[in-house]
């Protein structure tokens, strides 16, 4: 019953938190919302036990990526910004184009059969802690990813350069 | 006796040595060439009538023309009675041609073109004569149609030349769509185009009907007709006789040999030839006998009026070739032969005296604007006289003998048409005396009507042009000896000759009957005489009064009864116009064309329209990718 | 715990790639002439080529599979690499963006489709495609002072994200329903449990062939494509339209042909109007074009419907015939670039299509190889065009799509028109300016390169042709 | 007996024949284009080297078997069972023999009258050469398409390029009208190779049986692509346009080869492969070659632009051409073929002819003209030869094959026949109008003071008369090649049969 | 326990918050966020997923699309920038150069 109700209270604040974001005038406040939003997902991973991602999601979207955003979104003159309104002519379209979406994502979902469970069980990830069998995992199994995902990080460090970083052309 | 294949070939040789040689070497000598050419054939053509009156025929051929299947057809020869004779009439009047037209064409530019036209013509007609098989006729046929086309357009800087020319090629044409395709039902039917079989089977034949188009019709009947449509064609019989009058545009030596002597003859010749096929149809023979009679006496009406002297003769060959069909139709194909026979001697000198009379009158042919030549050119006079009682059935010359067969053998035959054609064609006896004396007598009687200068420049021809007249004025006279029937105590030797390939038709008639037919075709000859003499020498007021009290009916004869004009408004026009404004106007522009270029057009426009979706707007974008992949998912979920 | 090191001979065309791109980055920071960078880029993919042979296996698992298929791929990738290279060096110069990261991106970019090409698992999938992705978004964007390149890398971008959102759904949902990320173990699992008819794999499905569609520039998902091929710098045009296509195909064939096998008849039916939509937009939109870039754009958009007809015939002769025809449209594709670029020169564009007018006239060479080209794209024989498009339709035809392959024909038949059009301009008008050609060596080069792919496979495909038949057992 | 009968010849004559002209072009294309002179030289060694080597096909040809000769086999495409194989049957040889013989003078009349960009002229003139010859040499179907295609490029150019004032127009019009035909004709191939067993092999396709639906549906794909090209009625228009368009030689090659690929297709492919299909929709396609005839006919009758009614006398010719082709019988078909030859030779002189007079007075409408005999007399001698072959007076060619067409379509259908030979009146009309007007009557302002042909003109019309007379005298030398070929053909036609019904299912999976 | 469904509801609810915002906001970053919303969609259901399958892949997934989103972020950004070095305006509908 419990569990339940967090999930309900988590299922509501995200859903509301992520309107906000879409729907606020005022760039800033979006990104703040979506901080809000982001702590909200973090601690529902932990319900999962999923500590290490809440982590991440804490650490790296809220931490890295949101303040990233921030940064450009003080770049563009919000007073400008603020005259416009914040939708395109079209919006009711894109609307329906959500909501029927949704309804047909959510008549697939409705169908949903779990596929086979492994060897991870609940139990066996409290006894070595979620990190830990993350790490074993990440660092075996999908050491190749692993690899591509830092040269991902490699060039996106590099394009930044390439293309943000005032320069003379050699 | 090899040595017939000279007859063609040496004057196809004349052609093209002249044809090749004959601008930048031989020039004015072209007559040379060609008239030892066309000689030499009229010496082996003697020779040859020789080896046939004693019997010999012969039927060969050269070489396989054509092989397709079971179509097979040679380059032949086939020399019987019947080619000796037109070999005779063919070689002779182009000989003497020739020569007269040495004389008559001197110092043209084109002198060695006529010359070589003219050979090349009397090689086509003695192959169309001598053919064993019915292509190699058409061949020939074609052949002198070509010759006619070239030597009536010869002045061809004159439009109303080429027009003429034209005009005869295409009308042919008319004619030998029916002759070609005789000649494939002739294949169809006996699997084969030579005489020889052919005619041997007809009979086989004889009651057999065949689907044609939908209908049946009596297989005789319907291949006669066909190939008779030719024999209309070239012979310039209603309906198409309307090209032979304008073919008169070409120089005078060409209308006496090929649209008097020799090329219109070729139809009668064809029916001839054809006489074992014409014989086992009843409706043919009709249909030939009544289209003779009524062309005769349809031309020879119009030649009442008109005041060219060309056109005159023209129209009485029309009316004479009418009557050789005459006879063909009534079954005396030896009696149309036979007239074909005289009628291109005496047609031919009138149409040379014609000739002498334009060299003289500076090519004036109106003889309202001539009178009273005879003191000036007394040999052409002379001739022309002779051959105009011949043609006017005076006993004795030519004319008279083969007319008068043919009007007796139409008396006499069983076929009920016999009557009707004899009096027509004796009404038309009359109406040929008529006229050809009122040229006589408003040509060279009376005083000059013409200008001055034309008074001081007439003058008898040369040597080279009177005499071919004289030769062929002895022609006129004699030919007809030949035939003199047993009722004047002659031996009827043509018929006699004729006989293995025309067979002979019984005349049923007493000998009463026969001599008053004779009677009457001489009355009547006489009395158009006289009436001409009447009205042109004696009241000559009279002509004009006639004119103007029967204008109607004068104006319809002197237009010829609007033939020509009838074909240009339901044939020429409409097809022209059609072309303009339906085919190239309508099928063309607005329906085939229209579509070739509309659906590119359509889809540029659709393209320009499609484009502007590419708004360039990141939103519009996102959505119609959003709306893709919602109505893909739905459609997905929904199947 | 032990830790196994994993076979990595397989792996050896892309380590040697990383190292060398890593390689030629460092480079950048000693070499001024930036000349030698294209040339050291052109022996690192060379060398990685050299290591082909002899790396064929699986490895990690059947995360990394470098078969036949991916081989063939490769080469089509490397093929790319080495022709953008060559058309670019004087290129850039003159667009003032002379920078040696460009050759760097390029390889990664090129790494990320070869690791595309040879992913067994959708985790290596998704971040092989974004490492193309990533490279491509930025080297779209790289005039960083021209405003039409900053378009052409944001739409591409936004949009990219925007599909590989959908690619990620798709994927966890596979993930949920099978257990797996393994190509090989997913079928294998639907095939068991039977899931064929399961509405939520049928969505992920879709998820996934939408995400792929972006990538080949499949109507509706193409609309980037004109606007990113137009904005783009010309080299990379001609590198984004062969690569990341390629690479789409690649990883299209590899899950439509082995995860998803299965629920064929699900996908054929989405691909189907897909391939017919996508060869009429992009011909008929073709016809009204100005610019040859974007005229190109269309082009590749219909030449990506042709391609499709061989993943929807769904056999190995329809795999074969698309990876052929990959490979054409690179040669033919890549060397109409290359024209294109000759045209660019200081303070003269170039790229819009009457500039053509009267080329053949001008400079007949050039010209005379653009007829070639266009009329390789148009598929008249005997160029290699005519060649490909005869496989796909042929494979087409005995899979059963008949009505598909006329479709088809009738689309390549106006297509035509669009492609004479440049020809028409080129020898039919007479020439208003005189055009410089700014022709270097390596240019050359790379024409020389491609007009005999063209004319050559044209002529005698039959090698070509097995390499991809046999690729695909 | 077996089914081809091997190159005898010590060397790869067709091959030869195919390659050597596009030998010749690379020639050219390494020559600096400066040397205008030299490049002409070149083109016509080339082709009259191409004719030289074309002779020993008609001295070495057995007519005494309908087999292919000459032939030629290669491996060439295994994956897909393609070979390169070219042999020559009494149906194909003539045209070969033609083409290079056409080419040579194409070079010749060009000699003057191309200015600009002398050199892509003869090259382009030269593939074209290449492919035509190949069209008629393949025994592979896909290599035939090959051909049949590949000849689009070099004719789009040269009527592009080297045309009168609309050419642009013409060039993409006929481009287009023949793609279109042709990518049905391909998707047509496909289907027949796929259910033949993966093989395009023409001798073997022509000896299989094909389901009667299966047929159908190939006939009219093949027709979409030969009916253009000869071009049948509906599917006519482009002819007139690129004709007229078209540079002197361009009308040339088109009159006297190119439309005859689409009647050879029909020959060679349509009757043999689809015998069945092809004697159902005999009356449809009787039906479509009388309209052409007389609707062609017709609308010379109101052409005043020279050429343009050249062009569509084409059609009606070729209209007769189908007639025979259809009339399924040995006088038809063999019409059929040698009229094409005939059509070739005459249409192609009279466009010659025309490409003569225009470099004179550089105008097409009739009404300019008038009097040319008059200033031309030896031009205007060699001209009427050519009309009176084009309307087919006996001792020309003309007469000899519109002669057998017309036997044969009347022998299958009366009413074809009939409709036919009204044909030749119509045109014995526009073909003297024209002549007169062009050539008779008193000499205009534009014509006077013209001089008349210069020996190179003579020598490139003068084989056109001598084989129009040898044809018309004695025509077995060209019909001996086609007996044997016609005769399998049409017992092929008439056995063709449609037995199993088994395969005909069969098909059905493979088409849809 | 809560039953998957449940997550994987929110998780499309979310995912389709994030298409709206795409679909509809003029400013391009806010566009930008929604992708970031779209994907911690995904990742909310993989999460669930790996627990509920109890298998450890769905978060390495998860780890990769954050590290893949940072990456993601630095380059979209970088570009947006250098569009606002030529074009200072955050409204997307004002870039259409290219159109047609």
């Amino acid at each position: 019953m419990l569990p339940k109700l967090f999930f309900g209270y988590f299922a509501v604040v995200i859903t509301v938190l992520s309107l906000l974001v879409v729907t606020r005038r005022n760039p800033v406040h979006s990104v703040m919302w979506m901080l809000l939003m982001f702590f909200n997902i973090a601690s529902m991973y932990l319900f999962l036990n999923a500590e290490f991602i809440a982590a991440i999601q804490v650490i790296v979207y809220a931490g890295a990526i949101l303040v990233l955003f921030l940064f450009v979104v003080l770049l563009l003159n919000l007073r400008e910004e603020l005259q416009t309104n914040r939708f395109i002519g079209s919006w009711p379209a894109g609307l329906i184009i959500a909501a029927a979406l949704l309804a047909s994502i959510g008549f697939a979902v409705s169908s949903f059969v779990p596929g086979f469970s492994g060897k991870y069980t609940t139990g066996y990830i409290q006894r070595e802690t979620f990190t830990k069998v993350l790490g074993q995992v990440l660092y075996t199994e999908y050491l190749f990813p692993f690899e591509i995902a830092s040269l991902i990080l490699l060039i996106s460090i590099i394009g930044a350069i390439v293309l943000a970083k005032r320069r003379t052309r050699s | 006796m090899q040595y017939y294949l000279l007859i063609p070939f040496l004057p196809f040789a004349a052609f093209l040595i002249n044809i090749l040689f004959g601008r930048s070497f031989i020039k004015d000598k072209a007559h040379w060439v060609a008239i030892l050419a066309v000689g030499g054939s009229w010496v082996v053509s003697v020779a040859t009538l020789v080896d046939v009156l004693s019997g010999k025929t012969l039927n060969e051929n050269l070489y396989t023309w054509i092989l397709s299947g079971g179509f097979k057809v040679s380059v032949g020869f086939l020399i019987d009675q019947l080619t000796t004779v037109m070999l005779i009439v063919v070689t002779t009047c182009s000989t003497l041609i020739h020569i007269y037209s040495a004389g008559y064409m001197h110092g043209d530019k084109g002198y060695y073109r006529f010359f070589s036209y003219l050979s090349l013509f009397t090689f086509c007609m003695l192959m169309l004569v001598m053919a064993n098989n019915f292509l190699q006729l058409y061949f020939g046929w074609e052949g002198v149609g070509l010759c006619s086309y070239f030597l009536i357009g010869y002045y061809f800087n004159k439009k109303s030349a080429s027009d003429a020319g034209k005009k005869a090629f295409i009308v042919n044409r008319f004619g030998d769509f029916g002759f070609g395709l005789g000649i494939i039902v002739i294949f169809l039917t006996f699997g084969t185009v030579y005489y020889a079989p052919v005619f041997s089977q007809a009979g086989a034949f004889a009651a057999k009907t065949v689907n044609f188009l939908g209908y049946d019709v009596h297989l005789m009947t319907l291949v006669a007709l066909l190939l008779f449509c030719g024999s209309i064609g070239k012979s310039a019989q209603m309906p198409l006789h309307v090209w032979l009058p304008d073919a008169m545009e070409g120089p005078t030596p060409v209308s006496a040999l090929i649209h008097a002597a020799t090329m219109v003859t070729a139809g009668v010749f064809l029916v001839a030839r054809c006489n074992p096929i014409f014989s086992l149809s009843e409706t043919a023979l009709t249909v030939v006998a009544l289209t003779g009679a009524i062309t005769s006496l349809f031309a020879a009406t119009i030649g009442l009026v008109q005041n060219d002297l060309k056109r005159i003769i023209a129209y009485s060959t029309v009316s004479q070739l009418g009557y050789m069909f005459l006879a063909c139709g009534v079954g005396a194909y030896t009696a149309g032969i036979f007239h074909l026979y005289t009628h291109a001697f005496f047609k031919a000198l009138l149409f040379l005296c014609a000739g002498s009379v334009m060299h003289a009158m500076a090519g004036e042919l109106d003889i309202q604007k001539m009178g009273g030549l005879k003191k000036y050119m007394p040999v052409t006079y002379l001739t022309m006289l002779i051959a105009s009682f011949s043609i006017a059935g005076v006993p004795g010359l030519a004319g008279f003998f083969s007319k008068d067969e043919i009007l007796w053998l139409a008396y006499s035959s069983p076929n009920p048409t016999g009557k009707v054609v004899w009096l027509i064609g004796t009404f038309v006896a009359f109406l040929t005396a008529f006229y050809s004396f009122r040229l006589i007598f408003l040509t060279f009687h009376g005083t000059f009507r013409g200008t001055h200068e034309q008074e001081h420049h007439l003058h008898e021809s040369p040597k080279s042009m009177t005499v071919p007249l004289m030769l062929l004025c002895v022609g006129a006279v004699a030919s007809g000896w030949v035939g003199i029937p047993h009722l004047l105590g002659g031996g009827a030797h043509f018929t006699e000759f004729m006989k293995p390939v025309l067979g002979h038709p019984e005349g049923h008639g007493t000998h009463a009957e026969e001599w008053m037919v004779m009677g009457i075709s001489v009355a009547v000859g006489f009395s158009g005489i006289g009436l001409a003499y009447y009205m042109y020498m004696v009241r000559k007021e009279l002509p004009a009064r006639l004119a103007a009290q029967f204008s109607g009916v004068y104006k319809v004869l002197f237009n010829k009864y609007y033939v020509d004009e009838l074909y240009s408004f339901i044939l020429i026009r409409p097809t022209i116009w059609i072309a303009k404004n339906v085919l190239i106007g309508i099928t063309d522009a607005k329906i085939i064309e229209a579509i070739v270029n509309g659906v590119p057009a359509a889809i540029g426009g659709f393209s320009s329209q499609l484009r502007r979706i590419q708004t360039g707007r990141l939103h519009h974008y996102a959505t119609i990718m959003a709306t893709g992949i919602l109505i893909i998912v739905a459609w997905m979920l929904l199947r | 715990m032990q830790f196994l090191m994993p076979d990595i001979r397989p792996l050896v065309p892309e380590i040697v790639m990383t190292v060398l791109a890593l390689a030629i980055l460092l480079a950048d920071l000693v070499i001024k002439r930036k000349e030698t960078l294209a040339t050291l880029s052109i022996i690192c993919v060379v060398l990685v080529a050299s290591t082909f042979s002899g790396s064929l296996g699986t490895s990690f698992g059947g995360m990394f599979l470098s078969d036949g298929y991916s081989m063939f791929f490769k080469i089509v990738f490397i093929l790319n690499v080495i022709l953008t290279v060559l058309i670019s060096v004087k290129y850039i110069g003159v667009e003032k963006v002379n920078f040696g990261e460009y050759y760097g991106l390029i390889l990664f970019s090129t790494l990320g489709m070869m690791i595309m090409a040879s992913a067994g698992d959708l985790i290596v999938l998704y971040l092989g495609l974004e490492l193309m992705a990533l490279s491509t978004y930025i080297l779209a964007g790289f005039i960083r002072h021209d405003i039409r390149s900053n378009e052409a890398a944001i739409k591409y971008f936004l949009l990219g994200a925007f599909a590989s959102a959908f690619l990620l759904y798709g994927t966890s949902m596979i993930y949920g329903l099978t257990g797996t990320t393994n190509l090989a173990a997913i079928s294998e699992y639907i095939k068991q449990h039977g899931l064929t008819g399961n509405p939520l794999l049928t969505l992920s499905m879709v998820f996934l062939v939408i995400a792929f569609s972006f990538k080949i520039a499949a109507v509706p998902f193409h609309m980037w494509t004109p606007d990113a091929y137009e904005g783009a710098p010309t080299s990379i045009t001609a590198f984004m339209s062969v690569g990341p296509k390629a690479a789409g195909f690649a990883v299209m064939g590899r899950v439509l042909l082995y995860a998803l096998y299965p629920i064929k008849p699900m996908w054929t039916s989405v691909l189907i109007p897909v391939a017919i939509l996508t060869m009429g937009v992009g011909n008929i939109v073709a016809i009204s074009q100005t610019n040859i870039k974007r005229m190109l754009a269309y082009s590749s958009i219909a030449h990506a419907g042709y391609a499709l007809l061989g993943v929807i015939a769904g056999t190995a002769d329809g795999l074969a015939s698309m990876m052929t025809y990959l490979l054409i449209y690179a040669f033919m594709n890549i060397g109409a670039f290359a024209v294109i670029i000759m045209l660019r020169s200081e303070g003269f564009k170039g790229d819009m299509i009457s500039d053509y007018e009267g080329l053949w006239h001008t400079h007949p060479g050039a010209a005379s190889l653009m007829i070639v080209f266009m009329f390789s794209l148009t598929g008249i024989p005997p160029t290699a065009g005519f060649m490909g498009k005869f496989y796909l339709f042929a494979s087409a035809v005995s899979a059963g799509y008949m009505w598909l392959v006329i479709v088809a024909v009738i689309f390549s038949a106006i297509s035509a028109y669009f492609y004479l059009r440049i020809v028409m301009f080129m020898c039919m008008r007479e020439p208003r300016q005189t055009v410089a050609l700014s022709i270097s060596p390596s240019i050359s080069l790379a024409l020389a390169i491609t007009l005999a792919g063209v004319i050559v496979i044209g002529v005698l495909p039959a090698q070509v042709v097995n390499l991809a038949r046999i690729a695909f057992p | 007996m077996e089914q081809v009968i091997a190159n005898s010849l010590g060397f790869p004559v067709l091959s030869t024949l195919i390659f050597l002209p596009l030998a010749g072009a690379v020639l050219l294309l390494l020559i600096p284009r400066a040397q205008e002179g030299l490049i002409k030289i070149v083109a016509l060694f080339a082709s009259i080297a191409a004719f030289i080597i074309s002779l020993p096909l008609f001295t070495g040809f057995d007519k005494s078997t309908h087999v292919m000769q000459f032939v030629e086999r290669h491996e060439w495409i295994p994956a897909w069972n393609i070979n390169y194989s070219l042999g020559l049957d009494g149906i194909s040889i003539l045209f070969v023999l033609l083409s290079t013989l056409v080419t040579i003078l194409c070079v010749l009349i060009s000699w003057n009258s191309v200015k600009t960009k002398t050199k892509e002229f003869y090259i382009s003139l030269l593939i074209v050469e290449g492919a035509m010859i190949g069209v008629f040499c393949a025994l592979d179907f896909f290599l035939f398409y090959i051909f049949w295609e590949a000849m689009l490029i070099p004719m789009y150019l040269l009527i592009g390029v080297w045309g009168g004032p609309n050419r642009v127009y013409a060039a993409i019009k006929f481009f287009l009208f023949t793609l279109v035909g042709s990518v049905l004709m391909l998707v047509g191939i496909i289907v027949l190779y796929l259910y033949s067993g993966r093989t395009f092999d023409i001798v073997e396709l022509s000896t299989r049986v094909y389901p009667y639906q299966m047929q159908l549906w190939l006939f009219w794909a093949f027709f979409a692509a030969f009916a253009v090209k000869v071009p049948m009625f509906p599917v006519h228009t482009w002819l007139p346009d690129a004709h007229t368009e078209a540079p002197t030689a361009g009308s040339v090659i088109l009159a006297a080869i190119l439309i005859k690929m689409g009647a050879y297709g029909f020959l060679r492919f349509s009757l043999p492969l689809l015998p069945d299909a092809s004697k159902a929709m005999t009356p449809v396609m009787l039906v479509l070659s009388v309209i052409a005839i007389i609707y062609g006919g017709v609308i010379c009758l109101a052409q005043t632009d020279l050429k343009r009614l050249i062009a569509y006398s084409s059609v009606s010719h070729m209209g007769f051409v189908t007639l025979g082709i259809f009339a399924l019988n040995m006088q038809g078909m063999e019409g059929g073929i040698l009229q094409m030859v005939n059509h070739g030779i005459v249409t192609g002189a009279l466009f010659l002819s025309v490409g003569i007079i225009y470099d004179r007075t550089h105008t097409r409408q009739i009404a300019d003209y008038g009097g040319v005999a008059t200033v031309m007399p030896l031009y205007a001698s060699l001209f009427i030869v050519f009309t009176l072959a084009s309307i087919g007076l006996p001792s020309t060619n003309g007469f000899i094959g519109e002669f057998l067409i017309i036997l044969g379509g009347f022998t299958s259908n009366q009413w074809a026949g009939l409709l036919a030979a009204t044909g030749i009146i119509i045109g014995a009309g526009y073909m003297l109008w024209l002549y007169q007007r062009v050539f008779f009557m008193e000499p205009g302002p534009k014509v006077a003071g013209l001089s008349d042909m210069d020996a190179r003109e003579l020598i490139t019309l003068l084989p056109m008369v001598a084989l129009i007379f040898w044809i018309g005298i004695y025509p077995d030398t060209f019909l001996g090649f086609m007996h044997k070929s016609v005769e399998h053909l049409i017992e092929r036609v008439n056995t063709g049969g449609m037995h199993g019904p088994a395969v005909a299912r069969s098909i059905i999976e493979v088409i849809k | 326990m809560v039953p998957l469904n449940w997550y994987l509801m929110l998780s499309a609810a979310v995912f389709t918050i994030g298409v709206f915002g795409f679909l509809t906001r003029r400013n391009i970053i806010i566009m930008f966020m929604s992708i970031e919303l779209m994907l911690n969609a995904v990742n909310i259901s993989l999460v669930s997923f790996s627990h509920y399958l109890k298998d450890m892949r769905g978060v390495i997934l998860v780890f990769f699309i954050v590290t893949v989103a940072a990456a993601e972020a630095a380059i979209g950004l970088a570009i947006i920038i250098a569009l606002f070095r030529n074009k200072t305006t955050a409204n997307v509908d004002e870039m259409n150069e290219m159109k047609g």
